[in-house]
């Protein structure tokens, strides 16, 4: 149904509407997981390969559920599908590859009941998009937020050496933060199109 | 306090919750089915009415894969479209949703076509998730929506496309009677508009025009056999 | 081109007397600029620069006060956010909305991340950047420079009362990069280049800007490395588009003198705080720069993008120092 | 402040109020924030949600084995948010439509999963019921909070009533994701403010706050 180009899509997922800065979606690993910046890129990593085991998941039990006419299923399923999805390639993962298990693996459970993947795979469903833009749109919302979490690191990591004033350390410089990103990501409206 | 982790247990504790939530679910699903649908059903209905008020019997329609109008449920439909009539079973006009993808997410319209010189009379906004303030002066701007009282998209010789495309230009700089006159600061939101209206007109008008005589009279569709 | 003094690398902020010889110089620079701001945009670009200049000075004063700091304004550098901020503004903003994006910059942009020596970003382009968002209209209305009346009327919507919206007057002009981007209009070089032409209030005359940097770079004020490189990069980037598809996009020179290209590579990519440490980091950062530039303005949405551009190399420059720098002490990161 | 059953239904109102002081939640509390209505139903659902799985949670927890604890609750908290869903979209399809995917995302809000484990599967149903009251009372006051400032400056409006006189010039950044940032680290440098003063006289109202 949305003829949409993977290129566009990219983009839109990765810089436009990042779904960190103006989706607010993974807000919680964002929060914890900003802080320095080799954290940072392993919970990218992380996030890209659950991203798109779960796009691919949600895609198929989509048109599964769309065969049997039972989408009011489709919510309780696509939580639980891709939560015991992701589970099952984390064990094969430890078996296969402990190398990226270690690297990867303490983060999954985290992620894996996260609002940034339930909300990929409800947005793709919402938008109507083929596999392969299912696909583009899962590795543009991983970069995305792999970026947003990359900068904010960057930040966060400097504002630990400067005094800033007691009442705003922690969280609510974070926040000030995220929003300064979000006002330089609206640079990037129009991109792609 | 927790049971035991036993097969048994856990086999009995995750069938019966599923099957007690699949009851819920079915349960809710069934008693808000109807209004939802009926929901939907209005809130189309009234967006058909505002582009297309002389109507006051609708014919939901469709384009099969043949380019042949159907009859259709609007619900089974991504872009429903609507032939209307007047009290009399005369044709008054189309109208048809369209959608295509903005400077942040999906555009969705609905615009009213008149046979009568082959011109767009009208569009409103169905959906869209444009920059408030900016993007979203598409729905809001008066300069901009009167682009669309008469917006010229007369059949080319062939009957296979519009004789001149729509095309978006810089606002003041409209001329011809198939332009559409943008709004300065949200080009990019305006130019969707003026694209998605320009892919569906391509797709519908054509047709249209072709089928205007069998499609003058309500009645005549049931006499038909 | 040898530095006698390294001007860019912290922890400079201790030696208050250098940050005031650099601060004071940095004004001299700007005072030509502001000059012709006033002679191009009239009584409506000096109010638009006053109130900036006071909303920073205030702000940074009142937060000193209510976090019981010493006062920080005996350096300057607050005057020159201020002077900064007032000079990438639309000269017929209503001054209550300049006064807003002043109190934001320096207030979040400055303040709550410590005060001078610490800001991440830029403060005078995170106050630009909130305005922009926060009203989109006003911050893209451009009223035509030199206009007969300009030093005895003011434009009507200048003196809108606070919070109220501002009624524009009829006369609009475009800017070179939106005439070009919306229109398909270009603009004469002589004009781009002398200023003669619309937009934010002191980023028209690329020629005085260019001479203020100059002056900067020969008593070893500035790092040279970041503008040369911005420029250079949006140069070689829309030659290199030209090259690939004549005429689908605007010449380097059109490029480099339009817009808030020059303001920013010369006076805010430079801000020694939010850019980095190292020579070669500057190159880094000054290429990044110059690349989300041409990027913004060839392909995105909006005519210019310079502001956006050096805010998001400010959050990369961390990185930049993360990864050239002389690893000291053999410690693993 | 010794009464256990107070004690519950308070602790979510303010001293772990979820948004504020535990952090929990954020995503929902900025994403559909932008004005009062949606805030208030996003918070109405949400509670609605933590209120029915927590008694459901608390009421079977002797039966259910720990290892398939999660994907118990799980399915409960997805099915009652199913039911949700549908239930917005039959009283008004326009709510439901700003609200978009937001509703089917309480599902992942960290708030419900960590009530439904953390407490209401280690207590009675009435001491879990109170305690998903103050929680949902504290979330939604804390949308409200959030929202009524975006929606005032925003849009001018409270409720879809205008609250500002006709000539004020809205602040669009408030409703852009911006602005929720922005607006949630203002309540916050409040709240801490308010804390340290409090700390400083030695009030009781600091007690525990910091989680």
């Amino acid at each position: 149904m949305s003829d949409a180009t993977h290129w566009s899509i990219f983009v839109n997922a990765a810089l436009i509407n990042n779904f960190v800065l103006a989706y607010f979606l993974g807000l919680c690993p964002f929060m914890g997981v900003s802080a320095k910046l080799s954290t940072a890129l392993r919970m990218g990593g992380a996030v890209t390969f659950v991203m798109l085991v779960a796009s691919t998941c949600a895609y198929w039990l989509n048109q599964l559920l769309l065969v049997l006419d039972v989408t009011y299923l489709r919510l309780i399923s696509y939580v639980l599908v891709i939560a015991s999805t992701v589970q099952l390639v984390e064990m094969l993962l430890r078996k296969l590859s402990p190398a990226s298990f270690r690297a990867l693996g303490i983060f999954l459970p985290l992620i894996t009941t996260n609002c940034a993947i339930l909300g990929l795979a409800l947005f793709q469903t919402n938008r109507g998009y083929g596999f392969s833009q299912c696909i583009a749109f899962a590795l543009g919302a991983a970069a995305g937020f792999t970026l947003a979490l990359v900068l904010m690191a960057g930040v966060r990591e400097k504002l630990d050496l400067v005094p800033v004033p007691e009442v705003v350390r922690g969280a609510s410089a974070a926040l000030i933060v995220a929003g300064i990103l979000s006002l330089s990501f609206m640079g990037f409206a129009g991109l792609g199109s | 306090m927790t049971a035991a982790s036993t097969p048994l247990a856990m086999f009995r504790t995750v069938v019966g919750v599923g099957m007690l939530c699949a009851l819920l679910i079915v349960g809710v699903y069934e008693a808000t089915a109807l209004r939802i649908a009926d929901n939907e059903a209005r809130a189309l209905e009234s967006a058909v009415l505002e582009v297309l008020p002389q109507a006051k019997q609708l014919r939901s329609i469709a384009l099969s894969a043949g380019r042949q109008i159907v009859d259709a449920e609007p619900a089974d439909q991504p872009l429903p479209a609507f032939l209307g009539y007047d009290d009399q079973g005369d044709l008054v006009g189309a109208a048809i949703t369209a959608a295509g993808m903005g400077y942040q997410d999906t555009i969705e319209v609905i615009y009213a076509y008149s046979f009568e010189g082959s011109k767009i009379v009208g569009m409103r906004v169905l959906q869209s998730l444009e920059t408030p303030g900016l993007g979203t002066r598409i729905e809001t701007d008066p300069d901009f929506t009167a682009n669309f009282d008469a917006l010229d998209v007369a059949v080319n010789a062939a009957g296979s496309g519009l004789r001149n495309p729509l095309t978006t230009v810089p606002q003041g700089t409209k001329t011809e009677a198939w332009q559409i006159d943008a709004i300065t600061g949200a080009t990019v939101s305006s130019e969707a508009v003026g694209d998605l209206l320009n892919q569906s007109a391509q797709l519908w008008v054509p047709v249209l025009v072709r089928d205007a005589i069998q499609l003058m009279r309500l009645a005549d569709r049931e006499e038909q056999p | 081109m040898r530095k006698t003094l390294e001007i860019a690398s912290s922890p400079h902020v201790a030696s208050g007397a250098s940050v005031e010889l650099i601060m004071r110089n940095v004004v001299y620079a700007l005072l030509p600029v502001v000059a012709f701001a006033v002679f191009a945009f009239g009584l409506a670009a000096l109010l638009v620069i006053l109130t900036a200049t006071l909303a920073c000075v205030g702000t940074e004063h009142a937060c000193n006060r209510l976090a019981g700091r010493e006062s920080t304004l005996g350096d300057g550098s607050v005057v020159i956010t201020g002077l900064l901020y007032g000079l990438v503004l639309p000269p017929a903003l209503p001054l209550w909305m300049v006064a807003v994006g002043g109190i934001f910059g320096v207030g979040v942009g400055k303040f709550l991340f410590g005060g001078l020596g610490a800001n991440a970003f830029n403060p005078a382009l995170v106050g630009r950047a909130f305005l922009q968002a926060a009203f989109p209209g006003a911050m893209t209305y451009w009223s035509p420079a030199f206009t007969p009346g300009r030093f005895s009327e003011l434009p009507g919507s200048i003196l809108t009362l606070p919070f109220a919206e501002p009624a524009f007057d009829a006369v609009t002009a475009a800017t070179p990069l939106s005439a070009l981007k919306f229109r398909d209009t270009g603009t004469e070089m002589a004009d781009l280049a002398l200023g003669l032409t619309s937009g934010s209030v002191g980023e028209t005359c690329a020629v005085l800007i260019l001479a203020g940097g100059v002056y900067l770079v020969a008593r070893n004020m500035m790092n040279w490395r970041i503008p040369v490189a911005i420029l250079a990069t949006v140069a070689l980037m829309s030659l290199v588009a030209g090259a690939v598809a004549p005429g689908a996009y605007p010449d380097p020179a059109f490029m480099l003198f339009s817009g808030g290209l020059m303001l920013g590579a010369v006076y805010m990519a430079t801000d020694p705080v939010a850019s980095p440490i190292t020579n070669a980091g500057c190159w880094l950062y000054g290429l990044l720069i110059g690349a989300l530039v041409v990027v913004i303005r060839f392909w995105g949405g909006m005519p210019e993008g310079v502001m956006y551009a050096i805010l998001l190399a400010n959050a990369v420059s961390p990185h930049i120092d993360n990864v050239i720098q002389p690893r000291v002490y053999g410690t693993a990161r | 402040m010794s009464n256990p059953s107070t004690d519950d239904f308070v602790r979510g109102l303010w001293r772990q109020n979820p948004v504020f002081v535990q952090l929990l939640g954020l995503c929902p509390a900025l994403a559909v924030s932008n004005s009062a209505i949606n805030s208030l139903t996003m918070g109405l659902a949400t509670s609605f949600v933590l209120l029915a799985s927590g008694l459901v949670i608390s009421s079977i927890r002797s039966w259910v084995p720990a290892d398939v604890r999660i994907v118990t609750y799980i399915c409960i908290i997805a099915s009652f948010v199913t039911c949700v869903d549908f239930t917005i979209k039959a009283i008004s399809l326009e709510l439901h439509k700003s609200l978009g995917a937001f509703i089917s995302l309480i599902v992942v809000n960290c708030l419900i999963l960590g009530r439904a484990e953390s407490f209401a599967s280690r207590n009675t149903p009435v001491r879990a019921v109170l305690d998903a009251l103050g929680m949902g009372a504290g979330f939604t006051v804390s949308l409200l909070l959030i929202g009524s400032v975006r929606e005032i400056l925003g849009s001018g409006t409270l409720f879809g009533m205008a609250v500002l006189p006709a000539g004020f010039q809205t602040w669009t950044v408030m409703i852009l994701p911006s602005g929720g940032f922005f607006v949630l680290a203002l309540w916050l440098l409040i709240i801490n403010r308010w804390q340290q003063a409090a700390e400083r006289t030695g009030s009781p109202a600091a007690e525990g706050a910091g989680k």
